[in-house]
């Protein structure tokens, strides 16, 4: 039974939104969809020296994948490309059943989507794009 | 006489394994029918051997279950002849079939009609073909409620219409398409019709030459009977004046290195093994359903429909995608609760053993008209009860009262 | 240890059904193994649903089923990644898949080439790309027993070549390709290389990276699974490389009116509803087959394989389409008798329960290359067993009593 | 059981071979492929008043299309299209089940065949080029 999915630090960290918005003029933005579900997060960054001094996020996405986003809103500054890619695959690792990486112990409300395999994508997409926007930064310089 | 979905549902192995799962996701898949399974299973522990080239006993057996089951699909869909039933692996092949061979007479400047409101598969093909070859896609507006904007076919079929390619009804709205305005409006141009059934075929016994159509498209999986297989019924005529589309075993003439000649129509388009336990097992689903009692059979799932309708109504925000009454359209009810995501939906519904759908349920450019990212969708089957639709309805307000 | 025919037979549930049948068309189907039927069984009866949709748990079970079934296939071929493995509807659609979708790159000149041992599935869809496109085909000739020409290989390999698709073992001789020269020739003129490998994967594991193949296709029913299903496996970097074939759900990114864009592989390339008690059905087949004893199982084999030819060798005027020895070679046996057409052949034995096929075997340009119109044909597997070979031997002395 | 599918009258009806070979002038050749076996049947006809005076046929099929042709080549000349044509869908109801049509007795010969359906072409071949063959030859004037 998936009966704390929706436990109630989940509900409040989504609603809480970290980083929700819009940068007026980020170095990087990216956007990705899910084919799954036709979900799709922006996000953009501003960097100082390769790493996320700020970020801003907009999602079109279930709970999950909001909670997740407002997740790399709350510890997301600080991040290089490497490390945000390292990030993306901590992620993973901890919804296949990894403990969370240093510094993101609220990761493990996301324990419960663990046996949901088609529910991974909306908690990683956050990360995934976070990684993007940082390449993408890269790219304009 | 009241139609007892209990009896109904004994005919379907899976549901008895499962006494408390409430399967409201009819429209992505049927469950497979006893008959569908039996006769997969008779064919493959007595008489499986390759069909159409064997001489031996066995493949003798294999012959007559596979022409069989062409004749079982003939019948449930009222067509001249089985000639006309082309076994495919399924609604999407179908109608990718008939892109390619019917596709490659079309030229630059050369229009194909479709609707806002088909699934991918009777989009993207079209798309694919306007790459290859330049036709121009028109595409028939909609309704507020989600049905093909009628008023509109002479704006949109002009001369130049060679094909119209719509959906019998939507997987989305369930909406009917009234179809005789439609195959009217090709005919006065001379377009050719294909008419994408895989909604349609599982709620009843279609009549293709009462439709008027010239193809027909639907998959076994939706219709109670086996995936890996599904059917283009094409009107003699129309098959007879395509190319092949696929090229391979079975569905030559004579090949040389250097010319080759076609079989006749529906070997033509049949190249290679067929999924020949797979359509005899398709059959036998189709040979079945064409004996229910449908009036009882849809008059039962309507009512069912409508009881969800009416307990969904109530829920604040909610928007019905598709029309809100049950006339002329499938039990299949779709709808959008703004603020909580239909997966979310869905996940908590499912803890209740509720399965239903969320997303965009390959109907991205429907859910662009409808200015929703994705809906939950729950359609309904005769097995269904009113312990189904209470239990979805009973799980909305858990929903509401969870995450909201 | 010698090898049990009768061990391996009892999981094949059709053979105990028919225990004085003498299936020797194993080259057109093979027998269901068990592993396939039960897997296929207990999908439908516990987790049917359709699957990369649904969150419910239902999908979740049906999902993770048919992505076993993917990482299972890609497990016997020895592929890089299950991200490798495409479901298709069997070889022939496999290998239209690459004709079509590889094939939208060639333009007017360039060459692909193919060889005169090819069964019509990797013959034709080559032909109708030459009429789409202008490419240019060359056919590798052959060696007096059947064999590709090697020695040949530098006079049909131009440096226009962009593609080779030969088959990794003929459906007819019986013949092995020797792959490695085959390769080594296509990767000089940066060719790639599609192997039709429909009637070697039934006869133990295959190594893709070994072969060195870009592309292999095959068909679940001649591999001991269910019908209506077949694999394309694609070399990571070339599958990313093409573009999609057939459109609909599933293989998109997302749909617009005016634009699309589409998934990764291998969805990509699995538009619709793709065959998913199928695939599951023969990933089970595969993961049983690839631990089985195959060594001993193709000694096996070639012992019978030998027996049938020895026997055969004294029939007078009989000739022997394909090699007289086992040296790299399949238990696939293929024979004319002049003045006694292959049908009557196949009827009489019949009679004795011996399962065998004639006629052209869907190859007829190998047919014209040997100067006979068909072939009768034996294909052994390993619950065959020496009775089966001793009755058509006995069967064979029948025949040329009673028809000559 | 197919016991009796091979009897001794149809191999002699094959072996007889009435009707094989070619004709110098004639008015109409026909040309048959049969898609399951590659057995190819051709037949050459001379008409007079629109009805078969002369004909001949080469077989590249197995005894039952042998064993047809000749039977063809026994009973065909008087024909015309018309009849011809009704000819073959009288083979084909024999074949079905019914009784031989008036004059064509032998064709109870394929009554072994009627279980085998994949069989059947290779009884029909004969007669349907035959047929072919007239309409070729009113197509010639
Ligand atoms: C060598 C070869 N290639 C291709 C095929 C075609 O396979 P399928 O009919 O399963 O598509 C076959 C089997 O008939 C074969 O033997
Ligand atoms: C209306 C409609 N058309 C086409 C399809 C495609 O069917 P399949 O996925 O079986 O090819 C579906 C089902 O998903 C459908 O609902």
């Amino acid at each position: 039974m998936n009966d704390d999915l929706y436990q109630q630090a989940l509900l409040d960290l989504a609603k809480a939104g970290h980083g929700a918005g819009t940068l007026p003029s980020p170095d990087g933005t990216a956007l990705r969809d899910s084919p799954l579900c036709g979900d799709r997060v922006r996000m953009q960054v501003v960097l100082e020296d390769g790493r996320v001094k700020a970020l801003a996020h907009d999602v079109k996405g279930c709970l999950l994948c909001r909670a997740a986003a407002s997740l790399v809103g709350l510890h997301g500054t600080g991040l290089n490309a490497e490390e945000a890619a390292a990030l993306s695959e901590q992620v993973a690792a901890t919804l296949a059943g990894a403990a969370p990486p240093p510094g993101w112990s609220e990761l493990s409300l996301f324990e419960p989507v663990r046996p949901h395999r088609n529910r991974h994508g909306c908690v990683l997409l956050p990360f995934e794009t976070l990684h993007a926007a940082i390449i993408e930064s890269h790219k304009q310089v | 006489m009241t139609f007892q979905a209990a009896a109904w549902r004994k005919h379907f192995p899976l549901l008895a394994n499962h006494p408390r799962l409430h399967y409201l996701d009819n429209a992505a898949t049927g469950q497979l029918c006893e008959a569908a399974f039996d006769a997969v299973t008779h064919h493959e522990l007595t008489h499986r051997a390759n069909v159409l080239r064997g001489t031996y006993r066995l493949a003798e057996l294999a012959d007559s279950a596979y022409e069989n089951a062409r004749q079982q699909v003939a019948k449930y869909l009222n067509a001249a002849s089985d000639a006309e039933v082309v076994f495919t692996a399924g609604t999407t092949a179908s109608i990718n079939l008939v892109a390619h061979a019917f596709g490659e007479g079309l030229k630059a400047g050369d229009e194909v009609l479709l609707s806002l409101a088909e699934h991918h598969s009777n989009f993207v093909p079209w798309q694919m073909l306007r790459e290859r070859r330049g036709v121009t896609l028109r595409i028939l507006p909609l309704t507020t409620e989600g049905r093909l904007d009628l008023a509109r076919l002479g704006d949109f079929i002009t001369p130049r219409c060679r094909l119209v390619a719509v959906t019998h009804a939507s997987n989305v709205t369930g909406a009917i398409t009234d179809l005789v305005p439609v195959v009217a409006a090709a005919r006065a141009v001379g377009a050719r019709v294909l008419l994408d059934g895989a909604q349609a075929v599982q709620h009843g016994p279609v009549d293709v030459a009462a439709l008027g159509a010239d193809f027909y498209a639907f998959s076994g999986h939706k219709a109670f009977g086996p995936s890996g297989v599904g059917v283009l019924w094409g009107k003699a005529e129309a098959l007879a004046a395509l190319p092949p589309f696929l090229g391979g075993g079975g569905m030559i003439g004579r090949v040389g290195a250097e010319q080759t000649t076609y079989a006749l129509p529906p070997r033509r388009f049949e190249a290679g093994t067929p999924p020949i336990a797979q359509a005899i097992g398709l059959g036998a689903a189709l040979d079945w359903l064409r004996e229910q009692p449908w009036t009882a059979l849809n008059a039962h799932t309507a009512r069912l429909a409508q009881r969800l309708i009416d307990g969904l109504a109530v829920l604040p925000g909610l928007t019905f995608i598709g029309p809100r009454d049950m006339r002329e359209r499938l039990p299949i009810v779709a709808f959008d609760l703004p603020g909580i995501h239909p997966h979310d939906i869905c996940q908590v519904l499912d803890e209740r053993g509720v399965a239903v759908r969320g997303g965009h349920h390959c109907a991205q450019p429907l859910m662009d008209f409808f200015g929703v990212q994705g809906a939950v969708r729950a359609s309904i089957a005769p097995y269904n009860d009113e312990a189904d639709i209470d239990a979805l309805l009973e799980g909305m307000r858990d929903v509401i009262r969870r995450l909201t």
